[in-house]
């Protein structure tokens, strides 16, 4: 891992490079320099909760919920009534040949 | 010179807080609600619970950060509430709070340089080093608008131009470090007079001072050196030159020369560029001369400092020519001095 | 929980304000007081990770979402079997006049 | 995973169940250990951010757009152009009885 690449030669400019929890007003603020990343592992059956949301989970629904609506752009969804009625209603028009 | 500032707010630094022991997993971190700090954090801690600062930041090198444990952290104690020591009113112009050198490399090994109180702050040509993997508050009050240096580092960045500094100075991290009235300016020439340059800070003495508590003496006669805020024990050497004359070189001279000899071990050594008056029939002011103060302070008795004075007179008696000094004369708190001779 | 707690009455109010880090039975949490965010922030190209999944692009797949499903409720989506079967059969029951 | 391995022989003490924080060559990592939770708590009206979005807010919206897609599975979305077209031309082919 990265952590443990050389140490940083003393005076070498990383005042940019270190992220930082900060409290601004009393707002709890999570920040990163440029090219950096924020990260939020799970391992084993840990979890990332937001205001008792399973974050996770809430983000594996957003592809579900993309491949569904992927299906019902293809497949269409369930039939809404006003079609079934109309197509009942020609139904009764109509009779089998 | 390079001027650097001791104090520091990390979180390692067990004289931060106020149970002198770096907090542990068992402890409850308390900082002060309305302390602006910035913290810098080394390494890695456990934490029960830590309450923030309504403004402050956390600054996490590489490898740090918090962690929790279940239970008990083993090997930390039944667990205390300890809160960060409150600092804020740490003075730039406190000169108890810098550490000055000729080089980056000398303030590295420690090999600091003793000068008068108004010239332990930094000068106007200095570079200002706050400490790398280290983070600080600072208060600039002062009754200028502004306090120019050369540089000033931070965080291993050094900032020598004003535009990029006042970037920085405006940064959430610059705005809890850097408090006060006073705003640091950087980008101020170096010293280009190879004789010395005036340090700048003389409208800052009765500040500078006010901070400085003076130790009591037993010399028979105290000296008054000019930019310092004490009397001290110890010796006075006043140096006249001319073109020619280094002071950086003249320092090392000296220092190579005389403060090297176990005899001279105890006594601390700063040479400054002072202006005196001078005076018309010794009275009437018609203007000023430089001159090369060279402090020598030596305990509260100040046994030795007359013969290293009597050493930096004989040596600019017999090599002044090369060195560009016109002349030398001394006082020393014995009472004795260059003219009896 | 404590930090809805009434307002300590010697007159600290602002301690409520404090954001704090703390362990609940070994689990870490961040929390803020009262009208407070928690904010995580990036710079530059930074981004935020959840589990290799970058967040920001999947925040936006919601928004995406949200847009399809709404005009799949105004527009429809495709045309499911069973309603395509239905026309067929009254297609071939019609003729054409 | 690097995180599951064995601990890291620098002297860092951290297990991996501990849920934490930590800058990793200026990147800041949340991890959680196994079985344990990363929270982020706001209270009141606080909110969570990341980069100018309201996490609280997407993240509800994740499931609103569940539920939407779970109603358009089974009642259907809108009717699109080409049923009602093909509704409206058997139309013109049946009469009413």
């Amino acid at each position: 891992e990265t952590r443990d690449s050389p140490p940083i030669p003393d005076g070498r400019s990383v005042a940019n490079d270190q992220p930082r929890m900060l409290s601004d007003d009393g707002h709890l603020v999570f920040s990163t320099g440029d090219r950096k990343e924020i990260r939020f592992q799970t391992s084993g059956s840990g979890l990332v909760k937001v205001d008792n949301e399973d974050l996770t989970q809430l983000l594996s629904q957003i592809k579900t919920n993309k491949g569904d609506i992927n299906d019902i752009k293809v497949n269409g969804g369930g039939v809404s009534p006003e079609v079934t009625n109309k197509l009942n209603l020609l139904d009764t028009r109509t009779v089998q040949r | 010179l390079h001027k650097q500032w001791i104090p520091d707010t990390n979180y390692e630094n067990k004289t931060n807080w106020d149970k002198q022991a770096v907090p542990c997993g068992n402890d409850i971190v308390q900082f002060p609600a309305q302390r602006r700090v910035s913290v810098f954090v080394e390494t890695t801690h456990a934490v029960r619970e830590m309450k923030l600062p309504v403004d402050g930041e956390f600054i996490l090198n590489s490898g740090a950060g918090f962690y929790v444990v279940s239970g008990k952290d083993p090997g930390c104690g039944a667990g205390v509430t300890t809160q960060f020591r409150d600092s804020e009113s740490l003075q730039w112009f406190n000169p108890a709070l810098w550490q000055a050198a000729a080089t980056l490399e000398d303030l590295q090994r420690g090999d600091f340089l003793f000068s008068v109180h108004d010239e332990s702050v930094p000068c106007q040509y200095d570079d200002v080093v706050f400490k790398a993997r280290s983070s600080f508050g600072v208060d600039t009050s002062s009754s200028q608008a502004s306090i120019p240096v050369k540089s000033v580092s931070v965080l291993g960045e050094k900032f020598d131009r004003q535009s990029e500094f006042s970037k920085y100075l405006s940064s959430r991290s610059g705005q809890l470090q850097f408090r006060g009235s006073s705003v640091v300016t950087v980008g101020n020439q170096e010293c280009g007079d190879p004789s010395g340059c005036d340090c700048g800070n003389s409208v800052h003495h009765q500040r500078i001072c006010n901070t400085v508590t003076c130790a009591s003496l037993s010399c028979k006669k105290p000296l008054l050196p000019a930019g310092h805020c004490c009397s001290v024990c110890g010796a006075i050497i006043t140096i006249h030159y001319a073109a020619g004359f280094n002071l950086q070189t003249y320092r090392q001279r000296v220092h190579q020369l005389f403060l090297t000899l176990p005899k001279y071990k105890s006594i601390q050594l700063g040479m400054s560029k002072v202006f005196k008056s001078q005076r018309l029939m010794g009275v009437i002011p018609f203007g000023t001369t430089p001159e090369i103060q060279v402090l020598a302070v030596e305990g509260e008795k100040g046994s030795q400092s007359e013969g290293l004075a009597w050493d930096i007179i004989n040596d600019a008696r017999s090599h002044g020519s090369n060195l560009g000094i016109t002349g030398a004369d001394f006082q020393a708190s014995s009472g004795s001095s260059s003219d009896q001779t």
